[in-house]
């Protein structure tokens, strides 16, 4: 453990009360409205989900090192993307950060007992498993071929696997998204510790807020259209089938309203774990909160504006291109604002390299990567040559990856202690950061050139002169994928036989870190006043409240 | 919240309108009202009227019925978001749909 | 012809180095922000590293003078990126007059061509160099597209209506076509090859194999058979609009909308007639949705962009006159 | 009327739990705007694209039925709302006479509904291998798209049955806890946030009834 801890407390003992030992048994946890025990809950779920589609990715990277498609059929080869993209988006980016740390963390963070709606909240979690039963049992009943883009009219007339299982799952899965998003807005407008004003929020929360709005306002749409996917397969609606004067690209249209702002479902919170990280690690006041702050609304409403530049090369209306091009490079803006406050932040403070730290310095760094090589993909004249390669799939892994999952993995790291009350193993912690950057960067960096080189994405056969960079790109996934492998372990491990963690180890601010580790069932004994603002580093850490 | 009591004959009244209105659009639409053209676009001046009608209706459920003139901002601004982001669907997937006849100008060269 | 490693797609149409050159820019943007990022982080992270657990670092407050600089910087580029894609973008969107037209279906999982002379060919493009090749692209089934890197060109070839690209090679070889939106089992067998010929070797290619029946002789005869003829011709009183010269003209709808009568509109007058019906008439046209093929559909298209009437030359003569 | 048993833990005061509660109503509500949101932007679309077929297609569709369908609707939101206000001053059998009118109105527009589809059935008018576009004098591809026009109305119409559904056992709910004096004055937030669902599916009517059956 590094010294840093040390020397505040020396002894930490484990709270005697908390929300583990709360209650016992199988339906204590089943039953449970506590929102730390339902984030818990998705943690385990969307771990499961996450080396599932790992595994899936496994398979793809072996099957893509040599040209010739000869390890699966291309049959079976589609059905490893379309697994791979629906399990990831759906049932891992999308929920991973709100669900598991939001969940956890906000009613912390804005000193209240719980969520708004914790049976609501529960219940978010049961529409998710549904969802996910729905989802892997298309994935084993015949498989799901259409890519996780469900493009028509091939999803609805031409592909002869599981849709409607699969469209099901996303459904379901989608509402639980929703309900998600609707418990934060509430909690966050209504459950604030008296003194908590909105600009003493931590980031994280304000990031946590944007997402909801998209959640909100976009999951829905994205709903009713995979509804409308389902009907055209069992009741022969015509609306998006050319042969039945219908129109495939309003289908586009209409999921990609959704799916372009679910990008930053994902990647909001995750920017707002890097605003904890950064501040925490270099001891210092986030530079320029308020912009920070107001990024991830900007981010949130531009993000619905910006759709159709999936769709450059559909057939859309060169006016309508130019429109969308356009307010997709405003998108850019919110994000490098933040970005650039980043780096700000850690100008002249007292910068430690602690593993969560390690996961910051790599977020800033592939996030700008896959942040300006969107602009590649927004600029409508290079768009042409680049969308539907190697080029997008890079782009979007970089973020997805290189920053959603850099970002999950870092605020796991900074909120382990507050969870399970232990440390983890700080040295093979920063190992595997070390792994995971590098096996990441050699995985996806090859494949922009490939893109530029013209390599069409889900292709089971390419030419031969593709070969070199697709191998560099497989030997990177499998160090990435022991990069993956070895956090699992120590966290495990850490749960029974770690060092146990003071209620403010690192030490930071923020109420969170104020309530024992683990937190006592209701949060605090009291409800906390919060009388300053938030990050303020300059003196040391106030000692926890009495629990 | 509901602290405001509304009185029974506001409700009464906004019944009243509500149905005067559904016979008002129907009345409107067995009466052919053309189509004339402003600016180059045809106005389907059944459709707007038809559509003026149907939110003028949903305005009174919605600030009556619902109790949204009585609320705070809070939920006013949470309705707002809600009919300006259905807009903000509707208008920009039009906007591709409207121009797709529209071409380029010549090629120069 | 394919080098072991490339880094770097070949350059082989007009439209190719405008990409390029944007690509390039947005490199060295890249390049810069990431670099510099990197730079700063490395820096801060050693210069400002933490030397004891109890170091208190001072505040610095923020300044709106840094903020509105990496706001408005940012904005900035990204206008200037902006304006440039489109500028690009235009240009792969307006196919020059004197282009050799190509039919192009996709089908599950093959490229069907065909010349305006009448050849056709699968998975295969055989086009002179230093001519513009204009695409007309629809698909039997599901949406695909043709992506030729060397050419930087794609398009997605929708089902139900057409979608025009554009090239012109600027350097004989064969270059790799794929299909880039995913389109099933086969998606990725979908691929062909574009050969770009020298002007002399493409005419000798064109007159090898046996006489084919050029898309206009194919569509006159159809126009006949399906008694396209009845209505539509000079001497049928006002049943339908003559089509004399209609391709590419304005065309005053009933209502008074006006649209351009491309391909897509003459494709749609011919599958669903009631759709834009022309000032003057009465929708009477039946479809003939089903009763023609989407090879037929662009052979009759072929057939009516030739019929050079005399209004063509009073309101279809192009602004931008060339030559 | 015990009211301190309605304040949840986690909440300071009931204040505190009426206003979220409501709040929560007002985004689920919001949310339910995009949903029907998709569906309005696929009308929309076609509505532009195909204009006769759409009017030819919905001279089928019985006005009067409609109109009538749409008052009674609109009396089944009245009735709830002076449900709502019955319950705000705790009288106990108003509420509960206003509730179940409001679900026998719903019951009653549900009906009619049901005999609006018969005919449809009957008349092949359903989406599907067997939609006809005899009866509309429609064909080839004109018959396609007025099958686009119905898909449309099954898929609007459907999903907004589908909500008056869900509607009536929570209304029939609430009719019981009513019956046992569960609202007042301190305490009615349940049937207040129903009201609020219950007039959200009368909107989406006021809307699908131009659009649907008044077509020219």
């Amino acid at each position: 453990m590094s010294a840093a801890a040390a020397p505040l407390v020396p002894a930490p003992e484990f709270p005697k009360r908390h929300y583990l030992n709360a209650d016992y048994g199988i339906w204590s946890w089943l039953f449970t409205r506590d929102h730390k025990r339902i984030a818990l809950l998705y943690l385990a779920s969307v771990t499961v989900m996450f080396f599932l589609g790992g595994a899936y990715a496994v398979l793809i990277r072996l099957e893509l090192v040599t040209p010739p498609g000869d390890l699966v059929s291309s049959e079976t080869y589609n059905k490893l993307f379309t697994a791979h993209g629906v399990i990831m988006v759906f049932f891992f980016l999308i929920p991973a950060i709100p669900a598991v740390l939001g969940n956890f963390l906000i009613p912390l963070m804005l000193g209240a007992k719980d969520l708004a709606f914790p049976r609501i909240n529960l219940l978010s979690w049961y529409l998710y498993m549904i969802g996910a039963f729905f989802a892997l049992f298309a994935l084993v009943h015949g498989g799901l071929d259409t890519g996780w883009t469900f493009y028509t009219p091939y999803s609805t007339v031409f592909s002869n696997s599981a849709v409607i299982p699969a469209a099901l799952g996303i459904f379901v899965a989608g509402f639980s998204s929703i309900l998600t998003g609707l418990n934060f807005i509430v909690t966050i407008h209504k459950m604030r510790a008296p003194g908590l004003t909105w600009f003493r929020l931590p980031l994280f929360v304000w990031a946590h807020y944007a997402t909801s709005l998209i959640q909100i306002l976009g999951t829905p749409v994205v709903a009713v259209t995979i509804l409308l996917v389902a009907f055209e397969r069992v009741f022969h609606f015509g609306f998006f089938d050319p042969n039945r004067g219908g129109d495939p690209v309003l289908f586009q249209h209409l999921f990609w309203f959704y799916s372009h702002p679910a990008v930053y479902i994902m990647i909001l919170p995750a920017m707002g774990v890097m605003s904890e990280l950064v501040t925490c690690f270099s001891r210092k006041r986030i530079f320029g909160y308020p912009f920070i702050a107001m990024s991830s609304l900007a981010i949130a409403v531009l993000g619905f504006l910006v759709w159709a530049h999936h769709m450059f090369v559909a057939g859309i209306s060169v006016y309508s291109a130019m429109i969308f091009s356009a307010l997709s490079f405003l998108v850019a803006i919110p994000s490098a604002i933040k970005v650039f406050n980043w780096t700000a932040t850690l100008y002249r403070g007292s910068i430690s390299y602690q593993t969560p730290m390690l996961y910051a310095f790599g977020f800033i760094g592939l996030f700008t990567i896959g942040g300006l090589t969107g602009l590649f993909l927004a600029a409508l004249g290079l768009d042409i040559h680049v969308t539907d390669t190697y080029f997008v799939v890079a782009h979007f892994h970089y973020i997805m990856v290189g920053s959603t999952v850099m970002a999950y993995l870092g605020g796991l790291h900074f909120w382990w202690p507050k969870i399970t009350g232990r440390l983890y193993p700080e040295w093979w912690a920063r190992v595997s950061a070390f792994v995971i950057f590098i096996g990441f960067n050699l995985t996806f960096f090859p494949q922009f050139i490939l893109g530029y080189l013209g390599m069409p994405r889900r292709y089971h056969y390419y030419p031969e002169e593709f070969q070199v960079l697709n191998v560099m790109s497989s030997a990177g996934a499998s160090i990435l994928g022991v990069g993956y492998l070895i956090p699992m372990v120590y966290f495990a491990w850490s749960m029974r036989y770690g060092k146990i963690a003071p209620a403010n180890p690192w030490p930071a601010t923020g109420l969170e870190w104020r309530t024992s580790s683990p937190p006592p069932p209701d949060n605090f004994r009291e409800t906390p006043v919060v009388d300053e603002e938030a990050y303020d580093y300059t003196v040391p850490p106030k000692e926890p409240f009495l629990v | 919240m509901s602290e405001h009591l509304v009185p029974v004959r506001t409700y009464l009244a906004v019944f009243a309108a509500l149905l005067v209105l559904t016979l008002a659009t129907v009345a409107a639409a067995r009466v052919d009202l053309g189509e004339p053209e402003v600016g180059g676009f045809r106005i389907p001046v059944n459709v707007v009227v038809a559509l003026s009608i149907a939110c003028l209706k949903a305005i009174l459920v919605i600030l009556f019925f619902m109790h949204v003139k009585y609320s705070g901002p809070l939920v006013q601004l949470v309705v707002a978001s809600a009919f300006v982001w259905l807009f903000i669907l509707i208008a920009i997937t039009m906007s591709d749909y409207l121009t797709r006849g529209w071409l380029l100008g010549r090629p120069a060269a | 012809m394919f080098s072991g490693f490339p880094l770097f797609p070949e350059q082989a149409s007009s439209l190719a180095p405008g990409v390029d050159g944007l690509y390039f820019f947005l490199l060295a943007i890249t390049a810069f922000f990431s670099v510099g990022i990197a730079a700063a982080l490395a820096l801060f992270a050693m210069r400002y590293r933490r030397r004891h657990a109890d170091e208190r670092p001072g505040e610095i407050e923020g300044s709106l003078a840094l903020e509105l600089t990496w706001t408005l910087i940012p904005f900035a580029i990204c206008m200037v990126v902006f304006v440039w894609g489109a500028v690009v973008f235009f240009a792969q969107n307006r196919p020059p007059d004197d282009s050799i037209d190509i039919n192009v279906v996709g089908k599950r999982w093959m490229w069907k061509l065909q010349h305006m002379t009448g050849q056709r060919e699968i998975n295969e493009l055989h086009v002179p160099v230093g001519r513009p090749v204009k695409l007309n692209l629809t698909s039997e089934d599901v949406i695909h597209s043709f992506f030729v890197p060397a050419f930087r060109m794609k398009k997605d070839a929708v089902p139900g209506r057409y979608s025009v690209a554009w090239f012109r090679a600027t350097k004989p070889g064969k270059y790799h076509l794929f299909c880039a939106e995913y389109c099933g089992t086969e998606h990725s067998r979908m691929i062909g090859q574009i050969v770009v010929m020298e002007p002399a070797e493409y005419q000798t290619w064109l007159q090898g194999g046996p006489a084919p029946v050029s898309p206009v002789a194919a569509g006159e005869k159809f126009f006949t058979e399906l008694n396209c003829v009845t209505c539509h011709r000079g001497d049928s009183g006002t049943r339908g609009p003559i089509l004399d010269g209609v391709a590419g003209r304005r065309v005053r709808l009933q209502g008074g909308q006006v649209v351009i009568a491309d391909e897509s509109y003459l494709r749609e007058s011919i599958v669903n007639p009631s759709a834009k019906i022309v000032e003057g008439y009465q929708p009477i046209m039946p479809t003939y949705q089903g009763q023609v093929t989407e090879d037929t559909l662009l052979q009759l298209i072929a057939y009516i962009q030739s019929l050079k009437g005399p209004q063509a030359i009073a309101a279809g003569s192009p602004a931008g006159g060339q030559r | 009327m015990s009211n301190a048993s309605a304040l949840q833990h986690h909440f300071e005061s009931l204040e505190q739990q009426k206003e979220s509660s409501t709040l929560g109503m007002w985004v689920f509500i919001a949310q339910e705007v995009l949903f029907f949101g998709g569906l309005f932007a696929t009308y929309t679309v076609y509505r532009v694209k195909y204009p006769e077929v759409f009017a030819a297609a919905s001279h089928h569709l019985n006005v009067t039925l409609g109109a009538a369908n749409t008052a009674v609707l609109i009396s089944s939101s009245l009735t709830m709302a002076l449900a709502v206000h019955a319950a705000a001053l705790g009288r106990r059998k108003q509420i509960v006479a206003w509730l179940l009118l409001t679900v026998l109105l719903g019951a009653a527009f549900l009906g009619v509904k049901v005999v609006e589809y018969q005919d449809k059935f009957e008349h092949h008018l359903v989406p599907g291998p067997s939609f006809s576009g005899h009866v509309l004098h429609l064909e080839g591809e004109e018959e396609k798209q007025a099958q686009i026009y119905y898909s449309l109305y099954f898929a609007m119409t459907g999903l907004h049955a589908l909500h008056m559904i869900i509607g009536f056992p929570i209304l029939l709910g609430l009719a019981v806890f009513a019956w046992k004096g569960r609202y007042g004055p301190e305490w009615s937030t349940p049937v207040e946030l129903t009201g609020l669902y219950w007039h959200f599916v009368d909107i989406v009517w006021i809307f699908l009834f131009p659009f649907l059956y008044l077509i020219h």
